[in-house]
């Protein structure tokens, strides 16, 4: 536990990592388990021309939105982007690259990532838009497609908690795409509700082991918006 | 008379059995949690990570961090576990849900479904429903027979496809077919009428080649 | 939670399931974590021609070494059996089969196997005789081998505490191949130290998700044996 | 004199950074934890599902579930933490672990490996060795330089590869070699000898060919 992994802000922890250009895995699904203060602090910062890697792109004002509005983002590759405006008018108007990833086909392929695998099978697709232009391959008469495996640049994470080594726990369903995509980037940064001390976790709890992380910021604030508020009545 | 939402999602919820492992699609679909018959009990698969989803939460009660494949609120019960978006889907692709019911824009007779776009709108994103409909053995698709006067049940999908062949069954407010895919049980078949609904509505409505079932007068 | 999936007895949570020649995965790294009670419910039935998917072979005593004595096995997929002397014996006299499986990648292919992904690429055994007889691609200029996804008929599987719905945690080291082998069977059934009611598991906490499960027993005692005891003097 | 084993396994712990994730193997390998530079923090991986591994426990204290990739058993530290077996090697595979020590029984000078079956004996098995050396970008071998008086470090490996071009460094009693698996680099070069080891001495042991780097005399 010599080496530091605890940054003091968004930005010191993003320090001497963005390049325009690059490629960044952003966790999240929806607004649930996104790192917002990672993405402000990359908004704030400037750098452009990016391919996000992202099941969702946010709202217009939260999540990678954020970094649409500024026009920092080059190519998402996504799952399904039906919650953002400006999503549709800049792709419409030819702006924003777009490649859609069957959710299930995105999470495996940055697992795949992650476990040094450089392609897989899927049934998902066979005989769709989606599998055209890729390798397919019959096993036991049924079609599958071959899928790569996604690695990036940088993968930005929102955990619950964490200890200094690195080690992560999540909340409830805000884990998603955070634990993959920290195993799947040359830089994990992650943003956590709460430091604990070393120790503190139940070695059988962790998620996310600190081997896969490399800086950690604590946020000062947290603000979890919520998408879509839906309640019943009390009887 | 056709039937209502709630009476097609009630139809639909017939489907389950004791035991099973089932993700419901947005619309019409999730309307099937609140029609489970006495006696079933089955666990409700979220793709966002969570497996044993609850009602809606109470107003006040609402946790950010408790969110369904719609990004809506809801609870945990007894049961509820939560796993990252590859181990949710691993669930998917492996088989392991028993039923998948979700909406469609077309079905074609030899069961291929097309639900994720239309050319030249703006696209949103297939999802979930790509990996669902590969993955799960019984896909059973609810919807309206029509959309703007046109059928929905076609001899072949115009739209782009969700899944090849990957249909079991299709409920709509006039009735019900089911998908055979193989051999001499190929195509669709005519199980059930709505109430009052003649199968010459049917016909009209339906582009689809399809049998009549034995129980269907 | 109307379905029961609480057995009495190993014998009663194998019931119906066991047939000649079928293929059995078996959790357990050496002694550690393996299914001991459901192995010699498998041995008493005596069931045989099994092929077992296990990463070892047990002891001449334990594990699945009880199932080699009684000669109730024909093949095993492993990748290291080391310690087993029935099994040196046997194999040298060609009464038993043996696939070897370089430890990642059997572990691979049963999480494949679980996940419906019916092959992979990995640069292990790449340029050795694990290769032979497999496709290999090569991608960014190195060379992979594909491999297939395992499934079994009956996966046998040792955890610490269960709840009625079947959601499943481990203790410590005794986690290994028994998460993802209760994934990659057409029947999985678990042996476990402690039920515990519904509603006992933080739901993040959870490793084993019922739906993993269909049959669980409760061991009524609990012998762990150890392999190597290995101890530092106290200073 | 050439290094004792100890001595070799300080010799190994010196390409040890701060920070870094490490995998150990079997015999000498093991002892490389009981040389960690002051100052330097690692933490050991056990192929098992293990991460940040302690010591044996003190007598007593032996917890069946808490063991090693040798199926010894250990302690659990601060940072420990437990995973699946397709986790463990997933850390492996995908270039996690910063560096894998392990012994050899060959050791060919374009950096082929063979270190798990001799023909004609009883195979045990490969164990992760084929894993740790396909996805290890650092493999240091530590082993005796000739066995039963013929060299280990050779031209062409003749037993059966556990990988193919993999290894970085080979440390044995009498010397340090760097293997360059790439353009001029290729090949091996001796870096160091042990104290009053002759170059003449380690040609002799040694079939391999080997350039003899600037800091050798």
């Amino acid at each position: 536990m010599a080496m530091n992994k605890i940054f003091s802000s968004p930005a010191a922890a993003l320090g001497g990592v963005l390049k325009d250009g690059m490629t960044i895995m952003a966790g999240g699904f929806g607004l649930c388990g996104i790192p917002s203060a990672l993405i402000e602090a990359i908004r704030e910062s400037g750098v452009k021309d990016l391919t996000c890697i992202s099941n969702n792109a946010g709202v217009d004002d939260a999540g990678l939105g954020m970094l649409l509005q500024t026009r920092q983002v080059k190519k998402m590759i996504s799952s399904y982007v039906g919650e953002n405006a400006t999503f549709a008018k800049q792709f419409l108007a030819g702006e924003l690259e777009i490649e859609f990833n069957p959710q299930g086909t995105l999470a495996e392929r940055i697992r795949a990532g992650g476990a040094g695998i450089p392609a897989f099978y899927t049934a998902t697709g066979a005989g769709t838009e989606i599998a055209k232009g890729k390798e397919t391959k019959v096993f036991e008469g049924r079609t599958y497609v071959m899928e790569r495996g996604l690695v990036a640049d940088l993968a930005i994470i929102h955990a619950w908690k964490a200890d200094p080594e690195g080690n992560l726990i999540y909340r409830k369903a805000a884990r998603n795409f955070n634990p993959i995509m920290a195993t799947a980037a040359k830089m994990t940064v992650v943003e956590v509700e709460e430091m604990v001390p070393l120790g503190s976790f139940d070695p059988d709890h962790i998620i996310t082991p600190g081997i896969f992380v490399r800086r950690i910021i604590q946020l000062d604030k947290i603000e979890k918006r919520i998408e879509q508020r839906t309640v019943r009545k009390r009887v | 008379m056709p039937w209502t939402r709630d009476e097609m999602a009630a139809r639909a919820a017939r489907e389950l059995e004791d035991g099973f492992y089932v993700n419901l699609g947005i619309g019409i679909p999730t309307m099937v949690a609140n029609h489970i018959p006495d006696g079933i009990s089955v666990q409700l698969h979220s793709e966002n990570g969570m497996l044993g989803m609850g009602p809606f939460p109470f107003e006040g009660e609402e946790d950010a961090d408790i969110i369904n494949a719609g990004k809506q609120t809801v609870t945990e019960i007894s049961t509820t576990s939560y796993v990252d978006s590859a181990a949710s889907f691993a669930m998917v692709r492996g088989g392991h849900i028993n039923i998948s019911i979700l909406g469609a824009l077309q079905v074609a007779q030899n069961g291929d479904l097309a639900n994720w776009m239309i050319p030249g709108k703006m696209v949103k994103g297939m999802g979930g429903a790509m990996d669902l409909v590969a993955g799960v053995p019984r896909v059973v698709v609810l919807m309206e027979h029509t959309a703007g006067g046109k059928p929905k049940l076609l001899k072949e999908c115009s739209l782009p496809l969700t899944g090849a062949g990957v249909v079991s069954m299709v409920i709509t407010e006039l009735g019900v077919f089911e998908v055979g895919q193989k051999g001499n049980k190929a195509g669709l078949t005519l199980t059930e009428l709505a109430p009052d609904v003649s199968l010459q509505e049917i016909r009209e409505k339906t582009d689809a080649e399809f049998a009549v079932g034995p129980g269907v007068k």
